[in-house]
């Protein structure tokens, strides 16, 4: 047992740090920091600088044109990335549909579809929910039907992230409605510049337009994106979500926004005095921090057990239901330091360069915005009560 | 001990019940917030209702109403989600000037206050000062029989379109000092004054104000200044807390009448005992809530000690309330909580800005705490 | 709308405390004061006390005995006892089974039972749960065969209060196997010196004995002991249920054991100076106070609709649950500021007058063991799960 | 960064397992209970195992094995409850010990600690200090060579039993003062020592322990008696907090079975869920609770301050999850839960006295407050 990092690990954090920090592009780490809104083009100018490096897609193997890392290499990255106030890699592609084309899809899909998602060139969008699907998944709607070498799609998509973005788009369809809803379902690849495909927007409580409708009016698809087999999507779909265990958590940008945290805490003023030496607000500072080194901890005994090819530890649940809870609160925290501060909103406020006004400071223009949105934290990717049925179904083996 | 409603407590609830469900719907609501958040007309309408007038003293064209006619009417708007300033004017400045106005101050303003015309907000947020009321920065001085204020407000009620602002403002001391704070009355209009409008995060409306040597007349003097901010201050959260508990009312019923339609897994998820388990939390804190409200506006007219303590009780339940009801309505409602177009978002928005507003939890459970009596209870 | 009670009430208040103070012994009260260890002699001592004055049936109409109170009356009987150190009325007879025979006993029922209840001299326990039937109280299995004019009576009850000290117990049995299990329970009044009862102890894990099983071999039971009807025990003891609707909350006791947690406070020192300047523990007390008052204020609002004979507010359930959650907090809040001194168990430091040397000082002796027991109230009474679904169940409609 | 146990570390903690299950059962600790709480038999056994010189330097006679070890086996005493001071004896003196003692104290005591024969505890606590450790009222002076100790400390581990105890004792300063306190060695035996045996909550014994002119010998002078006390409690935390994990682990596992065991309206109660919700919330807990005392032991090398955060770090953990796995068992077994013949209850009572040990939750909050940095995280 050994908490310290081994001092190649360490040479290869000190290796991503001096590349991170020379590459990322400083007005974009300037809008992470201050979490100003990001454009397409701050994500995609990001996307195609680690695309050139080979690190866009830095979880791939080597066969495929990724570098290859361990579970503990590939943390250190995504550590380096936050903490240098990078934004998220915008998972769709690189981290979502490439391990599935990888597992599943053929040798022409692998040439076809891998080096665009690595270059950072070609913008995922996911197809899973529906208006009716939430937590229940498995019920969705959306059909293709097999018509020679094409399927025909109708059908809507709904809490589509970027979708506004989107070049293509991996969707879960229903291909066949005779068995057990998980049984007729198939994975597919569809050009979201297809006729019949309309996007919508769905504005956000916050007032942001982060996530949309798509709807499928008879729109073609060849037959060659489809990925596997007809109707076993499903399982496709449950190695994705498999795929992805510890960055769940994302410990690192809590790291990162507890530092915000703190900064705002130290700015603000209570009575004429650095908000951060109220024992009472300082306290709830203290109890977030000792959270996130859990969580920390936590991710660390995955990371290491992955790395050292163990059995992976079942904590995937813990980690995505905490994890969400921490970000709640953090951004809570942020937005209660400013108090009435934060009760403004002003929409180009939280725009990089702004030349208005601020109410109160700068800092305190997003924090009510961002508190609202990260409510969807404890909805998407299942929802924490769906993660508590996971949780509970382990422990109790029924 | 008696919490029955009068009939005419009831029939002004039922006024305003009326009004805001037939006028004030999701749409116009929408509305007002696209052109800035706040309405004249339906400030008009309010007037016809009668509500301006409500706490205005009888001689000066109101109805001299007490407390728990306020709290009849804030539950009401509450539960619409109004965004309309009517507690800032019509309950709080209105208590300000009706308690500390010269017969002169009163005649000018409080008739216009009752019948509609006249919008008159407390600015008192500082920058520095957070939640501590007696951190007063701006600074008045007296010159030739004219006082003259200097300094800037924040998040102002309705400020760029307010008549008149009710401000303390330091004559003397540091600015922590609770000695020499004096309350002003200074008109929009008047030289120096500058506004800033902006939405809130619920969509209401609100300003800067800044002040430079701007004229004002002196409301209450040094030795009550702070006395008259704190009166006024607990008025506005007495008021918030009906507020929430009317908004807290409606968006619970909007969750629960969700949860039994909504299906999942081929049944309406509010069969699944998690999520019942956590409608009975709603529920509790939502009645824990209401029992506070009560003894808030029940407690208003309490000696100052007496009542400073009990609404600060009040607010860390409601704050609490707010927060854990808000919070979990969205949560229950899936990902339709966090959309723009579904109501349930701005409820949530509302109770937020609530919980913000005139002190958070934290800070009122500290004020419980320095308070602290050797006995405790409702009676204590 | 008026928080304050009116002057008659006040003058029943003043009539009450000055009664209560001139008759509860003080050796009773200093023991409820410091929580020391209370003995039958002392809970009927009071219990005769109070009969006396013909208040044990405290809660009992004029017709039968009792005072004739309303609610608000016995809301205030109930606070001042409980602030003047009076221990809690044991329930069973005169709160518990008194109403059941009133309301469903025949007349001779009526002279044969009420007088002792009232008087304090009878001690009567609760047969209710049984070993397989926890929150499942209708699945009971204690059988009760008619035989003549006799039941016969066999089966385990279990969780029975004080019945180490009971006379009588009222216990629901099953007469009829064949329909729903509510539909075949009957309501039996049993004395315990039949013979075939035998009474075993359950040590609980603060080591008392408080509680017991109570074993049933062919008892005898004469027909004539029997309320109501056969079949219908279930009815009544909803009855009961219902009867009983705010001082589950016991707040008065709440606000009582709020000023010795404040005492307790001033008396420990942390780093040599009172525990209560503390701030982060002053805030806790603060939080526990702010919950005392809220729950005070809703049983207020209980007392007031029941007194104005409109429709109760149906919050009996949400009472429950607060009042239960908020009698673990101080308690737990106690042990916390004693701390280290909480820690030592002297089983015979809990009795009044005990002349050996206090681990820290006397007020620390009984805290652990005080928190220990507590954890009973969110169990018994209907467990707060089950309050929950109730509050569910009224919310959702279904 | 590696968290795997090194084969010699499963098999320690196979022995110590095996020991535990078959020779420690709820019966046999059940008696050992009803003798007082410390058992000669068992601390000879455990001795046999080879336990008590886990961490004594080699050269007297121990394995001079680090944390994990020490980790390892208080995880599985934890598991099965068990009652006598390892902790206290082997690794909170015996570090205290092997770090300040000259090596006639160290071949005095620390081969006999090793052995089975010697019990030396630490004993900190004063009355007035709550968990304030520079907070020492025992005094120390020196005459003619000789150092004597007077004043008294409280809930020593077997304190009616040791052959010695380490005393902090104040040479210089006010009580409260972080300077002048000195750390000494007083045998029980020795002039002035009264010691009076009692149970604590969780049945395991400890005595209060009093000095009256007793003579000591001087293990950490004033310069280092504080930090020397300081570094033993860390200890005693790191080991607590696998203690607790340990117990926490069984416990969950107990009412786990529980649960799926126990049926009402005809079904195991397993399967509301509600109830699986909590046990969700608890297996959270407990897998926190599991990181924070693998983080604690591995920090326990580092510099004093951060050190002393890490530790803190991790009791703020501990406490929050032994209280909720605690009461949560007890709540989910439902009455059975509060009796003293079933098991679960007497994990509870174990760990809440844990809970209360060497400061509690909020202490360490205020603490984990105190040393806060701009930074945060396992590495900050």
């Amino acid at each position: 047992m050994d908490l310290n990092f081994t001092a190649e690990e360490l040479a290869f954090r000190d290796e991503v740090r001096t590349w991170v920090r020379a590459h990322l592009p400083q007005d974009i780490a300037h809008k992470v920091h201050n979490d100003l809104r990001l454009t397409k083009d701050d994500l995609q100018r990001w996307a195609r600088i680690l695309g050139k490096k080979g690190w866009h897609g830095y979880g791939w193997p080597k066969e495929f044109g990724g570098p290859g890392w361990n579970a503990v290499q590939k943390h250190l990255f995504e550590e380096e990335c936050a903490l240098a106030g990078a934004p998220r890699i915008v998972p769709f592609g690189p981290v979502m549909v490439a391990p599935v084309i990888m597992a599943f899809g053929t040798p022409e899909q692998h040439r076809r579809f891998l080096p665009g998602i690595m270059s950072g060139e070609v913008w995922w969008s996911q197809g899973y929910s529906e208006p009716g699907s939430g937590s229940d998944l498995a019920s969705l709607k959306t059909r293709a039907e097999r018509k020679g070498d094409k399927y025909i799609v109708n059908g809507q998509k709904t809490w589509t992230t970027l979708g506004q973005y989107g070049d293509w788009i991996f969707c879960l369809v229903r291909t066949d409605t005779s068995g057990k809803p998980q049984t007729g379902i198939s994975f597919l690849l569809i050009d979201m510049k297809s006729p019949g495909i309309t996007v919508r927007p769905i504005i956000t409580l916050d007032g942001e337009h982060e996530v949309n409708e798509v709807f499928f009016d008879n729109v073609e698809v060849p037959a060659e994106n489809l990925v596997g087999e007809e109707n076993k999507g499903w399982t496709y779909a449950k190695y994705l979500l498999a795929h992805e265990r510890t960055n769940i958590a994302d410990v690192n940008r809590a790291k990162r926004e507890l530092e915000r945290l703190k900064r705002i805490a130290k700015a603000e003023r209570s009575g004429g005095r650095p908000l951060i030496d109220d024992l009472r607000f300082r306290d709830q500072i203290a109890q977030l921090e000792v959270d996130i080194v859990a969580l920390e901890m936590m991710v660390l005994r995955v990371l290491s057990a992955e790395r050292g090819g163990k059995k992976a530890l079942d904590v995937a649940a813990l980690l995505k239901i905490r994890g969400s809870e921490i970000q709640q609160r953090y951004t809570e925290l942020m937005m209660l330091a400013a108090g009435p501060y934060a009760l403004p909103f002003i929409y180009e406020a939280m725009e990089a360069g702004w030349q208005g006004d601020y109410v109160g400071a700068m800092h305190c223009a997003p924090l009510a915005s961002t508190y609202f949105n990260m409510r969807k934290t404890t909805i998407y990717g299942g929802s924490n009560e769906v993660q508590r049925n996971i949780v509970a179904q382990m422990t109790l083996g029924v | 001990m008696d919490f029955d409603f009068s009939d005419d407590q009831e029939q002004l609830r039922d006024a305003v019940k009326k009004w805001v469900s037939k006028a004030y719907d999701f749409e116009r609501r929408r509305n007002i917030v696209k052109s800035g958040g706040f309405s004249r007309d339906a400030w008009g309408e309010m007037a016809e209702l009668g509500l301006m007038g409500l706490a205005v003293p009888e001689a000066h064209g109101g109805m001299g109403f007490g407390p728990v006619e306020a709290m009849v009417v804030m539950e009401e708007l509450g539960r619409g989600i109004v965004l309309e300033p009517y507690a800032a004017v019509s309950l709080v400045a209105t208590s300000g000037l009706a308690a500390y106005g010269s017969a002169e101050v009163q005649s000018a303003w409080l008739p216009r206050i009752a019948e509609g015309s006249a919008l008159v907000v407390l600015a008192h947020q500082e920058r520095e000062a957070r939640h501590v009321l007696r951190h007063v920065k701006t600074r008045a001085t007296e010159s030739k029989g004219q006082w003259r204020v200097n300094g800037a407000k924040s998040v102002v009620p309705v400020g760029d379109q307010a008549d008149a602002f009710l401000v303390p403002a330091r004559v003397s001391g540091a600015d922590d000092e609770a000695q020499g704070i004096a309350l002003f009355l200074v008109e929009r209009g008047a030289a120096g004054v500058a506004t800033r409008g902006y939405a809130l995060q619920d969509g209401s409306r609100a300003a800067e104000v800044s002040f430079s040597d701007s004229p004002a007349t002196l409301l209450a003097g040094p030795a009550d200044g702070l006395k008259a901010l704190e009166a006024m201050v607990d008025v506005a959260i007495a008021a918030q807390c009906a507020q929430a508990v009317g908004a807290m009312d409606q968006l619970f019923a909007i969750t629960v009448d969700y949860l039994n339609t909504r299906k999942q897994f081929g049944v309406p998820i509010g069969t699944f005992q998690a999520l019942r388990h956590r409608v009975a939390d709603m529920k509790m804190q939502l009645e824990l809530a209401r029992s506070m409200s009560y003894y808030a506006t029940l407690k208003l007219g309490e000696p100052h000690e007496l009542r400073r303590r009990a609404i600060s009780q009040a607010k860390v339940q409601l704050g609490q309330s707010m927060r854990y009801v808000g919070q979990q309505s969205i949560q229950l409602h899936g990902g339709i909580g966090v959309t723009d177009e579904y109501i349930a978002g701005h409820y949530f928005k509302h109770l937020t800005c609530l919980e913000l507003s005139f002190g958070d939890t934290l800070h009122h459970l500290g004020e419980v705490s320095e308070r602290m009596q050797d006995t405790a209870g409702v009676f204590a």
